[in-house]
Parts: structure tokens; C-alpha cells; sequence
């Protein structure tokens, strides 16, 4: 069941009109333009544990990522098909309300929005997660830890789990038939990648659209929009958060505004996630 | 080799027709129904072609426990549910992540149209149970609740009605039906309150162009109309009817 | 735990005078004889996703029951019989205090009378539901939905849980040696029923027997007693409902009263599931 | 050919006894004792046959949460629950659906004894555990439920005894055995107040006829004043003890 | 989550100072010396239900432990041992402010350091639980009931865990290269045990070192030292319970107190377990 | 003939080394950082070889529910927790037996160090997330929960550091590797208030004779006396950092 929350993380009244006075100025609370996101960093393999982890660090939010594989089997909807679960953990570490538990509805639906953005976007090649069609597959865990909640998380949690992607390898095998033998101690091939996806979150805010948002901004967005996107400009994936509402004209808007920015991220991505063998669209 | 392997079908026909013989911008069968359960304040019953949900609502009343109330408006309580029998494979009747995230998006949209300041310290319940399962069950799990809230007496901005578009063998479809949600390219349900111009729910999965994005909006926005005006004729022949009979 | 109920439904003692007067002068506040069962309709196939339905309006209570059904092993000390779970949901759509959740003791309890009276009276043939001895079966699910709550809910659940198994069938099955094949799309045999079962609830009221009793009766009854029958008269299930309390005298006046009441019941079912191949108990 | 195929043995044998020697109308060695545990405000532990059964009782005292306290009356909680390694194959410690019925069967036959109504707003609790399950154990609990809440203090309007009676072999039978249970016609367990001719629990599962049922019932009842008659020289030859003692 | 508990079974200062006052005496509330262990009994044999089990009082305590077994497949890493599994539960019946459920954070870790006290010591022999290496073994779990919470659990639990596990016996097996037969039946070997363990609990109250504490001396202890022992003096185990802390000096005068306990429980354990065909240590 | 067997390696070789190098005494590479995490009153990361825990510290803060709150002193909620991706197979995210024991230790080791008495009826949350797994664990999140205790500014007796001995080959060793963990004969955590000589957590699995346990106690705190100095340093540097900024 779903509940109207208890506005946990209230603003109080005046500081949204602070927040609005300085937007009506035509800049933000932390001096950004309207447009830009914040400071971005993405570090690979920063969990050693994990067969390809990303720390991902966007103004405040810090998130962190690991992938963990095993042999598994299919689906009987899918025999031709690696399996692929995101997971994304709203740690009590990571803000005062957060309390130790089962995943709440917002950490459900962050997991569902970032897997169908790398699922339906065929960014993740699950096909090639099968090792013997129908009897063995792979499955793909990709954990996301959210370590401190500074505002967009989803946004973060993308750029992770693509960068955490891209930093993993699969377990060397060797396939007879349809013996299948694992050597676990041995780095097989990287997990198959066909293009990193990012999501960009505007948030509508009065008149104003803000990417990017920060906790506060986002505390007292009216709503927020968060579209995936492919590099050549393909829209994958669409999620809108939070019960205020946009007119068609605004989407439109929100949806230019929001293709503007992902050449900054794919940049950044690019700089960890090129490799060496041929590039990141190979 | 393998038997397992199902083939993706043609979706749209020689003729430009759907599978299920449609055009591309035409919708399923729909029928709509209010007060059918006795003890809700509230109910509604959809059906879209073969997918049916019934929707109860409780409310306003009073929150237990206490401190979960809020000082200046009702909370919403929100389920969208599937029977067990709703669905190809038994459906286990506990909540799975799915139904989490759409009692979500269907509560914020829900709360978009709902004046739940007039409400101070109650809830507002509403429960869907989505009884046939067949592509669309939130946006019509969605629409059978704002039909309940209305029959419920409760204060609305708008009804919010809304319908999927997705793209089937490239063309974009109105209202997906089983196999064009599985088979086809992208599915983005939207919902909106239509004589207020404001999108209340929006997602979508697979793959558009921004044109592409911007085209199923309008298209989108069509199926709305026709919908809208169906929910308004459901409340109005309802109590026209009760009209009569007092 | 099982607690005392926190009399959930509590009817002010002042209308339970008013109910007693009326019962005094011979009638029910609805008008009903004490012997009477209220309106009844049975409509098989309502939900059709299940492979069998059937929605039952007893009153004011709604019920809705569906059959599904899969593959699946025996256990180990049936190895020659399907497996049958009967699943009844108080869902919170039924009544203002019913809350989302796993199932509650009045819901186990409900479950648990239904499947007794469909298993150990044989009513449902489960040996038939045997694929491969030892190997494979069928399982039967029946989820029996209360979609509005209006007292005797039992009587209502036992006739849509039986006009649902005689509207389902299985999927088609080929079967050579050990080897099944299941044709999910094409529809095979009946599921295998024996015979019908009908259970005929009593409430204990004061001095009074009232069959079938709607919400308000229910509430404020002593205790109720529900027994199962075959159209033969044999009894097949019983149990006591509530905290009050019987003569071993008011047992054998309850059994003759619940008795005479089978064969509207019966009459009632038989309309909706006699089949053309040979009535209903072949 | 499949050796798992386990064949429904003779109940009754040609000497119209039991598999366990029994006659019909003969029920299993009994024993019980009361006021076992030193932390439990009253306590019984029962025996009939292999089935064993301890009862602790913790009351009256404050119901927490407080918000769950009746205003009239004590609040009865009832747990029945099995050892794991009560059972032949081992029982998984989480309540059954199983168990939670017989908590609520029981809980509601104990509820008709208690004057509860001495003690509003506190809570009763009653908490049995099955030590052996060999057939009855609903019962036997109840039993020793009922000593553990009279070891307790606490007011009743009279104990509770019960037995089952069956049918094997299409005769009637007291105090079903596990045989019995599992390949027997019927099993229906029967709970009373003797003094006060008043039945606290009945159930069935299995076929009778009308006769049958009618019959079972005096079968059971002339158990039940066996094992009332027992239960009272528990509890005086107990308390008399006491006396001498003091 | 760990939580500080609410002093649940708080005794008043008053009592406190009680307490103290009479051990400054050099004797203890119930009379015993400091060393002594409460009265002791052991009773093989108490529940007919399981393949072996034990009933034991110490003092006001009661514990009764039960085996069961089942045929099972290994764990991947260890394919040559059976599965041992150790479940303390502290039941509603035993204490006043135990409430149903599933084991709190107090009874998962008497389960554990139980386990480990048998485990680690090699005290069962989990490679004779193999039957046939990587894929059929025996499954032992240990459950013990707490029946009625009079101070140190443990110890009681640990003696009544050794003391069912050498009352019980397998089934009967009869095995043909990978082929096993489990006769269910027919009693088999004896659950391997190489020798018994005992645990030894000393109390730490201000200056004094209480062997063996009852309920309220547990109660207002500052801290609790656990220490299981082999016969020949070997340490196999140990646990600090509660958040009161101790010198390393005086972590060697507990482990010399509690060593010297040892004997009399060995002696206690040795009258139930001694076996006629040679004894408890072959 | 089968290959799934493991066998024990050799864990202490011909010149005397372990199997990572280290003499018997000596500690894996240790690296410590304090207030790392913006939304907590404290923070720490803390590794040792290839273990990582970071911690966070919530407090002292209103509790909730209001009836958990102890009139005399702080309640302290410790949570342990490894992160999926920490181990070699997934750890499954849900809370183990394993991770409820230790989430205990800790507190009660904690709880030894913090005044709690100084914040009567308020909570301090105390939430460790092990990063990587590599033995050691419980003793790394044990300080780098101390250390974000006192990054949180919260009163303590002292600081808390902790070290596992262990025996491999028969031979003492510090600081245990995971092999070592898995295949040495005893594994004993344990932890110090260091400057006021108390221990605050003991544990241990294998086996020692109790000479050998005195000795292991005398090789820990050596240990510990080390990792001491280092808690202290992180802590003024960064202090010491925020003097010169000022």
C-alpha cells in the first residue's frame, strides 16, 4: 500500500520562497544555472569485492555500485536470455529518516526505473548472458547503495550502475555442449555492454525547471520528470515523480531541456568507460 | 532447435490493421460501472477489452494509527493489487515489486486530482483489484479509482482518465493490447485530467524518438477525450438515474 | 497469536434489542423466514483470465473464486494424487475494517473449512489429478476473493469455490511413459469433481436459529455453526464459529435445521454447473 | 510398482479391537500435572497417549499495546504452536496456517470458561506448546490450557475437557490413534464445560451420517466426563498438597 | 538492528544493593558459594517425538532440547560433511516478557555460540553425517526450547544439546554406491559425537565472579563471560555477554574459575551419555 | 576423485611467514578516514588489508516510538550490515543470524565507550556497511563505528580498537587473512577501551588451551596498541585540518 508520506524532509514555507526569490534572479541556492548539473566524479572498481563496482559522487549524493554474477537458469519465457536484477538500497546511513528494512516504495521504484532503463533500452546484451539456451544462464546482480541522499539520486544511481557495468567481467568458462565449467578464480569476458544509457531529472519547481536537483529542490519540486537516453538522442526510459502534475506543452520543454545535458554525461562516462579494445559502442 | 524459443510476431498486418484488428488509433471495448459494492463509500468497476479491475474506496475517515495523520490534509492510502487468478500463471497474492511501484505512480496521480485538504487528519483509501489482467491494468486500475473517489462524494479538481501508447513494428499504437506490450518497441502509459490540461502520470519503457515522444502524446491525448467523456457519463447516468427513482 | 477481537463490528446493544424483538415476533429485520436463505446468484466464468470462475452475491456478500492450476510433484506420502490449496483473501476492498496483508486468522480459518469440506469429502477427485505417479501432478489453486463483506461468508465462498471447479478445465496434456507434454493453450478435461458440496451456516442468537445470517446477525450472534453436506445428506464438514456455546440438544436442532436448507442449494448450484455429457455427478 | 504407495491399513481388527489395542469406546493412558513452571502464573502439562502437551499462562496483567485493551473485558491471547521436533518429520518453528486456526478454535472455546469479564482491560495469555503430536493434540492442549488458566487464579465458569471420535472401518471410535487419524472416515474433535453440558469446540473433518453424528457426540461425551474427572483431582490433590504443606 | 533494551527484567537498585551486601558476606542469595553450580538434573528421553532429546533443570531453568534429522544435499564448500543446525528458542511460556515470533537478537545468539561450542570443537563429527560425498548427507538440527527463563540458558542449553544429541540415533541406511535407502523405520547408527563440550558461565557483579548466576543475579550483572571446555581442558569457545567490560587480568581469573567448574558438569553429563559399548569419548 | 573437495592449504610456511607474507605478529596495511558523509553527525572509513566499513552516526536524536526511550540515558541502535557486493557469492541483502549476533557485539562493546548517560531519552543510530569482506570484519566496523561516534562529537571513556588472533599451524598469529580464517584452528576477536586496560568484546571459535589463550590476549593488545595510536591521529588530523582552515 502506498501512503502520502509525512513530508519527512519539510522545507519549512519560507525557506521555498527563499529558494524561489533567488530562482526568480535567474540562478540557484548553490549558484548553478538552471541547466547544469553539479560536480561529477565516477570512480571504477571501488569495491574490490565485486566483480565491477562504481562510486559515483554528484554535488552531496554519493552512491555506490557492485556487480555480482552466478550461474543460474533461465526463464522458461526467455531460454535465450541472461537474467538481470537491480537492486537499490536506501541505506540508513545515508539521511536522518531513513530507517534498516526491506526496500520502500521509493527504493522500489528507483531499482525498476534504473533496470528498465538498461533492460528496454538493450544497453545490457542479455543474450549473450546465455550459456547453454534454455538450461544455463548468467545472472547479473547490480546493487546500488545509496551512502548519502544529497538530492538525485536516480540520476546518480544510473551513472553507477552503467560505469559499474562496464568495470565488470564475467567469470572464465568453458563450455562443452552443454557441459558447462566455471573457473571462478579466472576473469572470463567483460559483461556484455552494447552503449551506456544516462537519465537526466529535471525538476519543475513554480515556473522554473531545474536539472539536476539538489535535496532541497527537490524536497519542494512540485514534480519531477527523469528521462534515460541513448547518446544518438533516443528517448529509453520516462519516470515521473511525485503528484504535481505538467502540461503537455511543459513536457515538451522539460524533454529539450533534458536532452541538453546528457552530452556532459555521456562525456564523463566516456572518460572511465572507453576501453582500450575499441570504445565504448562496440 | 529449441522449442522454447517463441518468435516475436507481426504486429501490424498486411492491411495496416492490429493484431487484434484494430487501426493503430483505435481502442478497445470499454465499459464502466459505479456503486456496485455495498459497503464502500465508494466503487467502480473498468473494463478495457479483456483487462477489468474493481476499485473500493473508504473515506474520509479516521487515520490509525495517530501520528501518521497529517495536520492540513487527508493522507491517501493507495493499493493496486492483482487476484491471484487475474493473470496466465497463478499470481502470488503477496505484493510484488511491480504492484509496489504502480500503487505508487497511481497515489501521486491520484493526488493530483484529489482535494485532500479538505480533509484535514483522515485517510482516503482506495483499494483496485485487478480482476483480468491483459495490458493497461494501471491506467485502468487508475481510472476505476477516480470513478470510486467520485462515487465516494469526494471533491475532485478532475477525473483522470488515460490510456497507453506504444509503437508497434514502428507505427505508434493507441491503447496496447497483450502482445503489443510484449512484442512491441515501447510502451508509455499516460494519464491526465483532461478539462485541466495536466499530465498526471507518465512513464514509459522502450525506445522513442523525441518526434516519436511528442506524437504519442497528441495521440494519447485523444484516447483521453474519449474516455473522459465515457467517465462523465458513467457519474451522470448513475445519478440522473437515482434522481428518478427519489 | 489468536486475540480476543477488539469487536471490530460492533453493533450497539440497543440494535441488538431491536433485532431480538423482531426475531421475538417470528421474522428477521430483512424480512427473511429464520429458515431462509437470502437471494442468491451464481455466474460461472466471470473472471476470465482463470482457467475456471464463478461470482456468488449472497445478499449483500460478494465473492468471486478463480481456478488456477501448474505442473508440479506430489508430496512424498501422496505420490498418486494432485495437490489442491484453497486460498480465501478478506480483501480490504470488503469492509471498512479489513486491512491489506497477508491473510489473518479469520481468513486461514475460512481457507482451511472450504478445503476440508472439498478434500476430505472426495468432492474433488484428486487421484485423477495425477500425471505421473510418484513424479508429476497437477496443483489446484482456488483464490476465493470476498469482494464485499455482508455476512456468511462461508456458505457464499463453499458455492463459488464449487462452481468454479465445475466451470474450469485443465490444459490439454499428452502423456507417453514419463514424459508429459502440456498444450497450455488448448483446453483438456474437466477438472475432476466427484459430486457437489453445499455448507449451510447457522447463527445461535439468544434462543434463536438463523440460517444464513447477514452482517448485522452475524455480529451480534452467540456463536454460528457450519456444516457441509452432500446432496445424500451425508455431512462432510463442520465447524464452530465464535466464543459462545452449545447443548449437545442445540447441536442435533442445528444439524436438522442446516440439513433442510441443502436443497435449495443444490438446486441453485445445479442450474449453473450441470453439464450436457451427464449432470453433475457423474 | 511404485514402492512410495503407502496401503490404508486394518483399523479395526477381527477382535474389534484397535491397532493399538484399544476398544472402540477406550480412551489412551491420561496424565496430567498442574503448576510445573516456576516463571508462568499457572502451568499444566497434559499426556494422552504419546501426545504431550504444556501450557504456561501469563496474567492477568497490562495489555500492550494499550490501544488493543478491551474495556469490558480481558483480552484471551492464544497461542498453540508445535515443537519442531514434536512431529515425525521436523516442524518448521514459524506458525503454520495450521497452527494459527487451532490458536483461534481454542482461543474461542476458552473464551466461553474464563470470566474474563473480571479483569477489563488486561490481557490473559495463554501460551501451549505441543512437546509430542501423536493425534489429538487440539484437545490435549486445551486441556491443559484450561488447568494452566484454574492454576493461574483465574476465575472460570467451569474447565474445559474434550475428546476426539472418529470413524474407522465405519465404526465409531474415542480417542482416535494417528493410524486412525490419517486413514480413518471422519475425525471430529469435541470440546465441553462438562458441569454445565455446554460444547466450546467443535469441528469435523471426514463424512457422517446424520445418525453417526448424532452418536459420536454421546460417544465423546462420556470421555469428556472421564477426563473432567480427572482434571478436578489434578487440581484438589494439588492444591490439597499445598494445604498440608502450609 | 541492535537495540539498547528497556532493562526488561530490571531488579531496583535496592535489590541491587541486596544482593551485594550478602556476597560482601561471601555467600550468595540462594546460599551457594560464588563457584557452586545450581542443582542439576538431566533427563534423556523426554520427547518420544524426536531421534534423541534432553530435559535440563538447573535450578530454576528449564531446557529441552530435540534432534531431528533429514536426508539433505551438501553445501557446495563443504561436499563431504553433513549440515548441522543449532535453533535456541526463547518461547512465551518461559519468561514474562517473551513474546511470540521469530527468534530475537538474544536467541539467535545462544543459537550461535551453542553451534560454535559443538562446531568448532569438532564435538560432532559432521564427516560421518556424509553419505555419499557432493551429494547425499544428514541434516541434524538441534532445537531447544526454553521453558522456563531462571538465569544462565546457556549453559543449561549447551548441556542439554550434548546430552539429545547422544541419546539419539540415524535411521537405518543401506547404501549402494551412489543408491541410499533410508529406512525410517528401523533405528541406524548413533549420531557421531567424539566427546561432550561443556560451557561455563561466570557473572562479573562489581568485584565478584558468580559461576553459574540465577535470573537476578544475570539481571544485575555488569558483564557475563561464557566459556565452553573439552574434558581435557581445551577452551572451544567463548562469549562476553552485556556491555559491562573486564581487565585481561581479570580475563584470566574468570577462565581459571570457570575451568574448575567444569568437572562436576562432565560428571553430570557422563552418567546420562556413558554408553555401554565403551564410553563417551570413543 | 572428486574435484569439488578442498583441501587446507599450508598457512604457515617454511620461513615462518604467512601465506600473504606477514610474520605471525604483524597486522595487514590499515588506512582510516574520518567525516566522510555529509548527511551524518559522523562518520568513518576504516580498512584493514582488503576489508572496508564505513559507518555512519545518527544522534543524539529525538526516539521513535517515544516508548522505547530509556528515562536515564541514550538507547543505542547498532545495525551491521554487509553490502551485497561485499563477499565472494552475493550476500543476499537481508539482515543474517550472522549479522544480528554481530550487530549485538557491537553495541554492547559500544556501550562500554559512549556516555550515553550524558543524552537521556534520545537515540544514537549507529549504521556500519561492510564494502568489502576479508576477514576482520566485526572489529573494523567496531572501529570505524567508534571513530564516527567521536567525528559525531558525542562523549566517549575512550576510543575502541580491536584486533582477531588467531592459530594457524599451531602457531599465534595477528590479524587472521581469510585463509587463515577459514582454515586455522581458532579465530579470536577481540576489543579495548586501550587506555583504560577494559575489554569490550571477546569472542571465540576453535580452539585454545588456556595457556595459549593468555598469550593471544598479550599478542593482541600489542595490536591494538597500534591500531589505537592510528584512531587517535585520523581523529586530530582531521581537527587539527579544520584549526588551519579556520
Amino acid at each position: 500500500m502506498s501512503l502520502t508520506p509525512s513530508n519527512y524532509n519539510i522545507v519549512p514555507l519560507i525557506k521555498r520562497e527563499g529558494i524561489l526569490s533567488v530562482l526568480e534572479k535567474g540562478s540557484r541556492i548553490d549558484g548553478r544555472k538552471f541547466t547544469d548539473f553539479r560536480s561529477l566524479s565516477i570512480t571504477q572498481g571501488y569495491a574490490k569485492k565485486a566483480e565491477g563496482s562504481a562510486m559515483v559522487r554528484l554535488g552531496d549524493t554519493a552512491v555506490l555500485a557492485g556487480v555480482k554474477m552466478k550461474e543460474d537458469v533461465p526463464f522458461p519465457d526467455t531460454p535465450d536470455q541472461g537474467n538481470f536484477i537491480v537492486n537499490v538500497e536506501l541505506l540508513p546511513l545515508a539521511y536522518e529518516t531513513f530507517e534498516p528494512g526491506p526496500p520502500d516504495e521509493n527504493a522500489v521504484e528507483l531499482s525498476r526505473v534504473v533496470d528498465r532503463g538498461l533492460r528496454d533500452s538493450k544497453a545490457i546484451d542479455l543474450k549473450r548472458l546465455c550459456l547453454v539456451p534454455g538450461k544455463k544462464v548468467w545472472t547479473i546482480w547490480i546493487d546500488i547503495d545509496v551512502l548519502d541522499y544529497g538530492g538525485n539520486v536516480l540520476d546518480a544511481s544510473m551513472l553507477a550502475a552503467v560505469a559499474a557495468l562496464y568495470d565488470a567481467f564475467l567469470p572464465k568458462v568453458e563450455i562443452n555442449g552443454e557441459e558447462v565449467k566455471i573457473i571462478k578464480e579466472e576473469k572470463g569476458e567483460r559483461v556484455p555492454m552494447n552503449y551506456p544509457v544516462v537519465s537526466v531529472t529535471v525538476a519543475k519547481l513554480d515556473k522554473f525547471f531545474l536539472v539536476d536537483p539538489e535535496l532541497e529542490e527537490e524536497t519542494i519540486a512540485d514534480t519531477r520528470l527523469s528521462i534515460s537516453y541513448l547518446e544518438d538522442g533516443r528517448i529509453v526510459g520516462i519516470q515521473k515523480f511525485g503528484s504535481g502534475t505538467l502540461t503537455t506543452q511543459e513536457l515538451d520543454a522539460v524533454e529539450s531541456i533534458a536532452r541538453a545535458s546528457t552530452s556532459r554525461l555521456f562525456e564523463e562516462l566516456k572518460k572511465v568507460i572507453t576501453r582500450p579494445e575499441g570504445g565504448v559502442t562496440q | 532447435m529449441l522449442t522454447l524459443q517463441v518468435q516475436k510476431p507481426k504486429l501490424i498486418l498486411e492491411d495496416g490493421r492490429r493484431t487484434d484488428g484494430r487501426r493503430p488509433d483505435e481502442m478497445r471495448p470499454i465499459k464502466m460501472e459505479v456503486g456496485i459494492l455495498k459497503n464502500a463509500n465508494g466503487s467502480a468497476i473498468v473494463e478495457m477489452g479483456k483487462t477489468k479491475v474493481l476499485t473500493a474506496v473508504y473515506g474520509p475517515r479516521e487515520m490509525h494509527p495517530r501520528h501518521l495523520a497529517l495536520p492540513d490534509r487527508a493522507v491517501m492510502r493507495v493499493r493496486y493489487h492483482m487476484t491471484p487468478f487475474s493473470t496466465d500463471d497463478r499470481k502470488n497474492p503477496s505484493l510484488s515489486r511491480r504492484e509496489i511501484e504502480i500503487s505508487k505512480v497511481i497515489r501521486e496521480a491520484l493526488e493530483a486530482a484529489v482535494l485532500a485538504e479538505t480533509f484535514p487528519r483522515t485517510t482516503i483509501d482506495v483499494f483496485s483489484e485487478v480482476l483480468q489482467a491483459d495490458a493497461g491494468t494501471r491506467l485502468v486500475a487508475l481510472m476505476s479509482a477516480s470513478l470510486a473517489v467520485a462515487d465516494a462524494g469526494i471533491p475532485m479538481r478532475d477525473l483522470i482518465a488515460g490510456v497507453a501508447v506504444g509503437k508497434a513494428d514502428g507505427t505508434l499504437v493507441l491503447d496496447l493490447n497483450e502482445e503489443e506490450d510484449m512484442w512491441g518497441e515501447a510502451d508509455m502509459p499516460i494519464a491526465m485530467m483532461p478539462s485541466l490540461s495536466q499530465v498526471t502520470l507518465l512513464q514509459l519503457n522502450g525506445n522513442f524518438t523525441p518526434e516519436e515522444f511528442r506524437a504519442a502524446i497528441q495521440l494519447a491525448s485523444k484516447g483521453i477525450e474519449e474516455l473522459y467523456k465515457l467517465q462523465k457519463e458513467t457519474l451522470t447516468s448513475k445519478y440522473s438515474a437515482y434522481k428518478e427513482v427519489n
